[in-house]
């Protein structure tokens, strides 16, 4: 018996990961509309437009990375498209003044880890519904950036490692792709191989068992936060390097792609379920269609109507398939 | 409509010796446990019936057929001939069929007044809710029956006492032909009882076939007319109350010598004290409780509900806020109040609410088991899985855990196996005290002695156990002093060899 | 004297408390101190005119607030009234156009309206998917709906009835907008229902306790079928009135509309948990960001401030709300 | 005596003089002003074009945003005339949106100057020609094709489907172009959305289908700019490519001209002196006194370093050279007009 459950364990780990959850469907949307917008439009395949579907895709997986994590725990932010922007424009002042990416970098952490941290705090100790509390946070960005700075802040330092961050490249590779990769990756490790990672399911599972146990599941959780916030410092700093300029009307409407990418994924909003692997093809599958869309030259309008038809077709199929391995 | 219906004198003809309910070869599985097995049911209309049975028996599963919450897997139920098909609640009341749960079923943001009528709110002119009716009608019925209670109160504001009286206050507010009482006395004090009882001959005098459920013999040799047992989900037996004496209703229950359920393996308790509770209050329920418990002893808290068990040992193990007193583990100070520093000086609980409190449902039977152990399989953060499972699995074969493999989610494990692999949890990450909440609640029969078994070992291997319980043989069974508890205060400590059942419950009452 | 003052003493405490845990007290002092600051502080705020402005702009979230209160309370979220605005307009506008009839636009954009509560209700409370998903999934199935109708062009209002305009201009004495009127109209009859029809209860207890409520013999996803439609229903209602307040259907109608309205309702108390809140509550939680952001208007502040005072507010009101309701829970 | 009392009186006299020449043009106290988008770059210069002369006029100027919300502009202008101003100068979020609050404000006899987009039923409009603005800067990018890019114009045209404005824009440029090379061809139609990360995004996934282009056309500075940072995303070289921006809205493109090669083109706009034209039209309209329909605002399209004869730039903050703009001459009528685009 314990030899029987033994030798199962990693073959039911692995295909449990890769397939057993809603990641088979959106694998197969999402080979289905390659292989469609592939057949109608041969650029698709193109090595410029996977390069372009990538680094798109990067911009919203490097965020989706910490919002993954950060829903795991039953927690959500709604605040990261005004942060994206407004850490642009502080990245892009640091550096003007300092001339050194460093501490630019060092100044958009600080600013994204820090609305991550008072997202945190306030959801923790104040107990405000994560919710609201990021469209509080978010409307005290959309106005502070303009406080902050009434235009586009401009890119006078000129420095080539800056531009690089966006638009360089590593082999074939774009530099903001290795990035998000990297972090991707990082997370993935993180929620799959440790302690952290365990803890952080466990709390959206159920908070109190957690607790109970011994564990600070607040500080679990304002870690979430901190996370997608400096999540939030890297995109926007790629952000500006690709616009050249820090721009106080960008990120708008991103919080809700990179949510839907993440519940797309099959992440649970109510927590303690999902994994990375979905949140990769939740993005795929969106930065696809959107691109698709465009190759195909239909009407861009469809880039919203496909993917909230996608995400409410992918979670009913998701329900549907749970029942059925139910019964 | 049919507040009218409950004054006296107005009894429905009683249309005798056609039955009022037949339920015949009910079956019902859960995943991994069979609750129900072909198990006959009938009640005959104006009697009193009594349904008993340990807990696991199946008692509940039943009533849960019958109203509704749950389908039968096989199995008829007919009302005067006709056979019923009810899918849902909603079926069961149409047919007249009223179950009062023990589990408090109220809305607690609404009044009491509305709570009473929360089935079918009388209406007036248009449809329009008649307010001024349902608190004449709810105060009236109260009156009645001798409930003192303001049915504007907000029910969530009621002690969980006289919520329960409330629950049955609400079986005649409403025309039913049978009305099932799901232990309706469990959180009663004694000189409360006597309002159920009211209750019920009311509702056989008016010709409505009641179900009694319980446990308590006194109760049912006291006011039922007929008694069907059940044992491990099946049907035991069914005799006019008459035909039963104490012993042979017992012997029905158990099945076994009560004995044989508590074997006790560990020897006397060590002398060190394990756990020092010195003037504990809290701000919602506990005042000044102060004890001590030594290694290697089961220290059994009882008290009726509301009394504040659960409280003290949310308290003591840092969950729960105080505002004044001192813990102590192994004479360390619990400092900070947190379950954190609880858990790192060696004091944990076994929660009585397993779903909200204990499981993490959607996740493995080894991540549940691993949760407060998870340091010790790892390296620089990263979790050494095999090692994990492979300890994780020791516990499963020695705690004869019951689950398909170490991937099953648990929350498709029965009651039992979920308590077993909570306990390995604790047992994991190694504990010198242990606070064990109602540890057999919702577990059924056969695992019982198993958790009993465990509980028994714990205190063996020198953990000091705290156990908090509202059933009395396992209070007897397994503690080696007992401590009583109401409202809040602790009112009397005593040994093994000077508890009685009396004792406790005068001291329970306060 | 001294009597009275340890009586007062002895009384204040629990008096005190006993008011605040009237959340819709402790939200009507609220308003009545942002009034009272602006009056001081912003011109022409205190005036008979700029109040009875204030409650024609208010009509749209108080309308459409009653819907995603009343789905708050049976223990769900929509989000999608924001597009749903823009949507029905489309019907409104256009029906009326092609009719010159108000009844004929106003019976489509229903119609159009219960379609998609109806859509939300079966996805939500039949199908089983969250709804915070389903109604994200349908507010950008809407919005870009329009957008492909439209070209993202607005659809002006070529037939300029003049029930229609009414709805804009017309004041009811010449005092209270109609559209004002409407609002509290609808807010009186729903929250007559919530208080006074079997219904209205049904909804806080599934709620509040879906469980029970089931054992009570009510079927607990009808009722939040229903609730999505009422919510649609009012978001549409709301809808009709600000394509006469601003006289065409427009693409762009409600963008961020569902946010405000969240954050009014939970400020006014509606619990996202369920069960917990009334529409009265809900209100005063609209009037209270409405007359703050005329107020903060009036003073001339810029948008970036309006902003970041209002989020400051909402998580202010918010974590004071909670920290409220654990005192009480826990005393 | 007679000398110190002749000063006197002369200076009375001034005195009397100058109040009268005040009271010859009366002026209205106080204007409110309902933006579109207050913190768009083109509307804050707008906003400091109207400050200006509103100082200097001394007249009080107060500013609302809608803030892209149609519903608040509404209520804006609602506020403003509880209020009492005396002008209502409105940038409408939407042109059929407006037309209630044009009729409100025909009710409380407060007279109205739209900015940017004409409504049904105004009075006055103040705006640059959209299409004639595009169209200028066609002929100037064709006559630069015909010369750098060897006579070929493959346009990419980051647009803005959502205004008729910028669809003038758009179309006006083409219109222009076609007059030196007729042959040119627009190869992408996209919607940018006219901010710059979305222009970027669906510039990046429109060039990875088809990079053959040479122009890339954006009916704003914003969308230019996410055009031709896709351009250099994708990894190309800017030798054989020209970007023509519109608007000048801000610093962004003076940033673009000094450091992008391919950036030579700016159809500019002057915002301020826009909005230095709606306080004067609002002050005429108080007066009663007869407008055009349309107050055309000057534009002209700027090669190179033109920038230069219209803007003083200091690094941090750019400064309009009124003389040099007030000199421009604004045609009296558009080439074209959002009433041409229903037809």
């Amino acid at each position: 018996m314990s030899e029987l459950t033994q030798s199962s364990a990693p073959r039911r780990s692995v295909g449990g990961q890769l397939l057993g959850s809603s990641q088979l469907v959106l694998g197969i949307i999402l080979a289905v509309l390659c292989i469609a917008i592939s057949l109608a439009a041969p650029q698709f395949y193109s090595e410029a437009n996977i390069i372009a579907i990538l680094r798109q895709c990067a911009l919203v997986l490097i965020v989706a990375s910490g919002m993954t994590m950060l829903i795991i725990t039953a927690e959500v932010d709604l605040s990261v498209g005004a942060s994206l922007a407004f850490v642009g424009c502080i990245g892009m002042a640091v550096l003007n003044s300092t001339h050194s990416l460093a501490l630019g970098m060092l100044a958009a952490f600080a600013f994204a880890g820090g609305v991550g941290l008072f997202n945190g705090l306030v959801v923790t100790r104040l107990k405000v519904n994560s919710l609201i509390a990021t469209i509080g946070t978010m409307m005290m960005l959309q106005g502070g950036v303009y406080l902050f700075t009434r235009e586009a802040v401009q890119n006078h330092h000129r420095l080539i490692s800056f531009t690089d961050l966006g638009a360089g490249y590593i082999g074939a590779i774009p530099l903001p792709v290795v990035i998000a990769v990297v972090i991707f990756a990082i997370a993935a490790v993180t929620l799959r191989f440790t302690t952290l990672g365990r803890y952080l399911y466990a709390v959206g599972a159920n908070e109190r068992a957690v607790r109970l146990s011994g564990v600070r599941s607040e500080r679990l959780k304002l870690f979430a936060f901190v996370v997608t916030g400096l999540c939030v410092g890297v995109a926007g700093m790629i952000l500006s390097s690709l616009m050249n300029a820090g721009q106080p009307t960008a990120g708008r409407g991103f919080e809700l792609t990179v949510i839907a990418a993440v519940i797309l994924g099959g992440t649970s909003l109510l927590g303690g379920r999902g994994s990375l692997f979905g949140t990769l093809l939740g993005v795929l599958v969106l930065k696809v269609i959107d691109n698709g869309i465009i190759i195909l030259g239909w009407n861009q309008d469809l880039q919203m109507v496909v993917p909230g038809v996608v995400i409410i077709l992918a979670t009913y199929l998701d329900i549907i398939r749970n029942r059925a391995n139910v019964r | 409509m049919s507040v009218d219906f409950l004054y006296p004198g107005e009894g429905a003809a009683v249309d005798t010796g056609v039955p009022a309910i037949e339920m015949r070869g009910i079956d019902k599985r859960f995943p991994g446990v069979v609750a129900l097995d072909n198990v006959d049911l009938t009640l005959e209309p104006g009697k009193i019936h009594a349904l008993m049975g340990e807990n696991g028996a199946g008692k509940s599963t039943l009533i849960k057929i019958m109203a509704g919450v749950y389908g039968k897997d096989a199995g008829t139920i007919r009302m005067r001939g006709r056979e019923l098909d009810i899918r849902s609640p909603r079926d069961s009341l149409k047919e007249g069929i009223k179950v009062v749960f023990q589990e408090i079923a109220l809305i607690s943001e609404f009044t009491v007044a509305e709570n009473i009528f929360l089935e079918g709110y009388p209406t007036g002119k248009g449809g329009s809710i008649d307010w001024k009716k349902i608190r004449a009608d709810s105060a009236a019925l109260f009156n009645r029956i001798g409930f003192n209670v303001d049915p504007a109160a907000r029910t969530g504001s009621l002690p969980v006492s006289q919520q329960q009286m409330v629950e049955i206050a609400r079986a005649l507010a409403h025309e039913a032909r049978v009305v099932v009482m799901d232990e309706p006395t469990s959180s009663l004090t004694p000189n409360e009882i006597s309002l159920p009882f009211t209750v019920i001959r009311r509702l056989a005098a008016l010709g409505i076939a009641v179900l009694y459920v319980s446990h308590k013999l006194d109760e049912v040799f006291e006011i039922a007319d007929t008694v069907t047992v059940l044992r491990d989900g099946r049907h035991v037996s069914t005799r006019p109350i008459g035909e039963h004496t104490n012993d042979t209703l017992i012997q029905d229950m158990i099945g076994r010598r009560i004995e044989s359920l508590f074997p006790r393996k560990r020897g006397a308790p060590g002398s060190k004290v394990a756990l020092s509770v010195q003037g504990l209050s809290t701000a919602k329920k506990l005042k000044d409780v102060s004890f001590e418990a030594n290694a290697g002893e089961v220290l059994g808290f009882f008290g009726l509900m509301g009394a504040g068990r659960t409280e003290l040992a949310k308290a003591v193990v840092g969950f729960d806020p105080i505002i004044s007193g001192t813990i102590s583990v192994d004479g360390r100070h619990l400092m900070p109040h947190d379950t954190h520093t609880g858990v790192r000086l060696g004091i944990g609980l076994l929660t009585e609410d397993r779903k909200s409190e204990g499981l993490m449902g959607e996740l493995p039977v080894y991540q549940n088991a691993s949760l407060a152990s998870l340091g010790a399989f790892a390296r620089m953060g990263f979790i050494d899985k095999a090692r994990e499972r492979k300890a994780v699995q020791d516990y499963v074969d020695r705690f004869r855990i019951k689950t398909p493999s170490l991937f099953q989610q648990i929350k498709n494990l029965s009651g039992g196996n979920q308590q077993k692999v909570l306990i390995s949890r604790w047992l994991m990450r190694g504990l010198k005290v242990i606070v064990v909440d109602e540890p057999t609640r919702g577990i059924d029969v056969g695992a019982k002695s198993e958790i009993f078994a465990l509980i028994d070992r714990l205190a063996g291997e020198g953990l000091a156990v705290v156990m908090m319980t509202s059933e009395m043989p396992e209070l007897l069974g397994l503690a080696d002093r007992v401590a009583v508890m109401c409202e809040g205060r602790l009112t009397a400590i005593m040994s093994r060899d000077e508890a009685t059942q009396e004792k406790i419950l005068n001291a329970a009452i306060g | 004297m001294s009597l009275a003052s340890t009586d007062t003493m002895k009384e204040g405490p629990s008096m005190l408390a006993r008011l605040f845990a009237r959340q819709e007290l402790a939200l009507l002092l609220c308003l009545i101190l942002v009034i009272t600051f602006f009056s001081f502080t912003a011109e022409n705020f205190f005036s008979v005119r700029n109040m009875t402005n204030v409650l024609g702009q208010a009509s749209l979230a108080l309308t459409a607030g009653i819907g995603c209160a009343i789905v708050f309370m049976s223990g769900e979220v929509d989000i999608s009234i924001g597009s749903l605005l823009a949507t029905i307009a489309l019907p409104l506008i256009i029906i009326m156009n092609d009719t010159n009839s108000l009844a004929l636009g106003v019976g489509g954009a229903l119609l159009f309206g219960l379609t998609i509560g109806v859509v939300n209700g079966y996805l939500t409370a039949y199908a089983g998917i969250n709804s915070l998903i389903v109604t994200l999934g349908t507010m950008f199935v809407m919005r870009g709906g329009v957008y492909l109708y439209t070209g993202q062009r607005a659809i002006p209002d070529d037939a300029a009835l003049d029930s229609f305009i009414a709805l804009s201009d017309g004041r009811l004495f010449n005092v209270v907008p109609y559209s004002a009127v409407i609002a509290i109209v609808l807010l009186a009859a729903f929250a007559y229902m919530m208080q006074h029809r079997p219904f209205g209860r049904q909804i806080y207890a599934v709620g509040g306790n879906p469980e029970v409520a089931r054992l009570a013999g009510y079927d607990v996803r009808r009722v939040k079928f229903i609730c999505f439609i009422i919510s649609a229903l009012l978001a549409t209602v709301a809808g009709i009135i600000l394509a006469a307040r601003v006289g065409s259907a427009q693409h762009t109608a409600g963008l961020n509309f569902e946010f405000q309205v969240v954050a009014a309702t939970v400020l006014g108390g509606v619990s996202l948990a369920g069960g917990i809140g009334s529409l009265t509550g809900m209100a005063l939680g609209v009037l209270i960001l409405q007359f703050l952001s005329n107020g903060l208007r009036g003073l001339g502040l810029p948008t970036e401030w309006q902003l970041v005072i209002t989020g400051m507010i909402i998580i202010a009101a918010v974590a004071f709300d909670e920290a409220k309701r654990r005192r009480i829970i826990g005393g | 005596m007679n000398w110190s009392k002749s000063i006197l009186l002369s200076s009375a006299a001034a005195l009397a003089l100058s109040t009268a020449a005040a009271q010859a043009e009366n002026m209205p106290k106080r204007i409110g002003y309902v933006t579109n988008y207050a913190t768009h770059e083109w509307y804050q210069n707008v906003i400091k074009g109207m400050q200006a002369r509103a100082k200097e006029l001394g007249i009080e100027l107060e500013v609302q945003d809608a803030n892209l919300d149609i519903a608040k502009q509404v209520s804006a202008a609602e506020d403003f005339m509880a209020k009492g101003v005396d002008v209502l100068i409105v940038t409408p979020v939407n042109e059929e949106g407006v037309v209630p609050l044009l009729r409100q404000a025909k009710s409380n006899d407060v007279p109205v100057v739209l900015e940017g987009n004409p409504v049904k039923g105004m009075t006055t409009m103040v705006a640059i020609c959209d299409y004639d603005t595009g169209y200028t800067a066609g002929v100037e990018a064709g006559k630069y094709a015909k010369e750098k890019l060897g006579g070929k114009a493959q346009v990419m045209n980051v647009g803005l489907p959502l205004l008729s404005a910028t669809v003038l824009r758009s179309q006006g440029f083409m219109d222009g172009l076609k007059t030196i090379i007729p042959d040119a061809v627009m190869v992408h139609d996209l919607d940018g959305g006219g901010n710059p990360d979305r222009a970027l995004e669906v510039s990046s996934a429109a060039l990875a289908k088809n990079a053959d282009i040479n122009i890339i056309y954006g009916i704003n500075d914003s969308s230019s700019l996410g055009g031709l940072q896709a351009w250099k995303a994708a990894g190309k070289s800017q030798d054989n490519l020209l970007t023509v921006g519109t608007g000048g809205e801000g610093l962004a493109f003076i940033n673009a001209i000094q450091n992008e090669p391919s950036y030579r083109i700016e159809a500019a706009m002057f915002p301020e002196k826009e909005g230095h034209t709606a306080i004067d039209a609002a002050v005429k309209l108080f007066n009663g006194e007869e407008v055009p329909e349309h107050i055309v605002s000057p534009t002209a399209p700027m090669n190179g370093d033109d920038w230069k004869k219209y803007y003083d730039y200091d690094g941090t903050v750019r400064t309009i050279k009124w003389d040099a703009v007030n000199a421009l001459q604004p045609p009296e009528k558009c080439m074209k007009t959002s009433a041409d685009l229903k037809k």
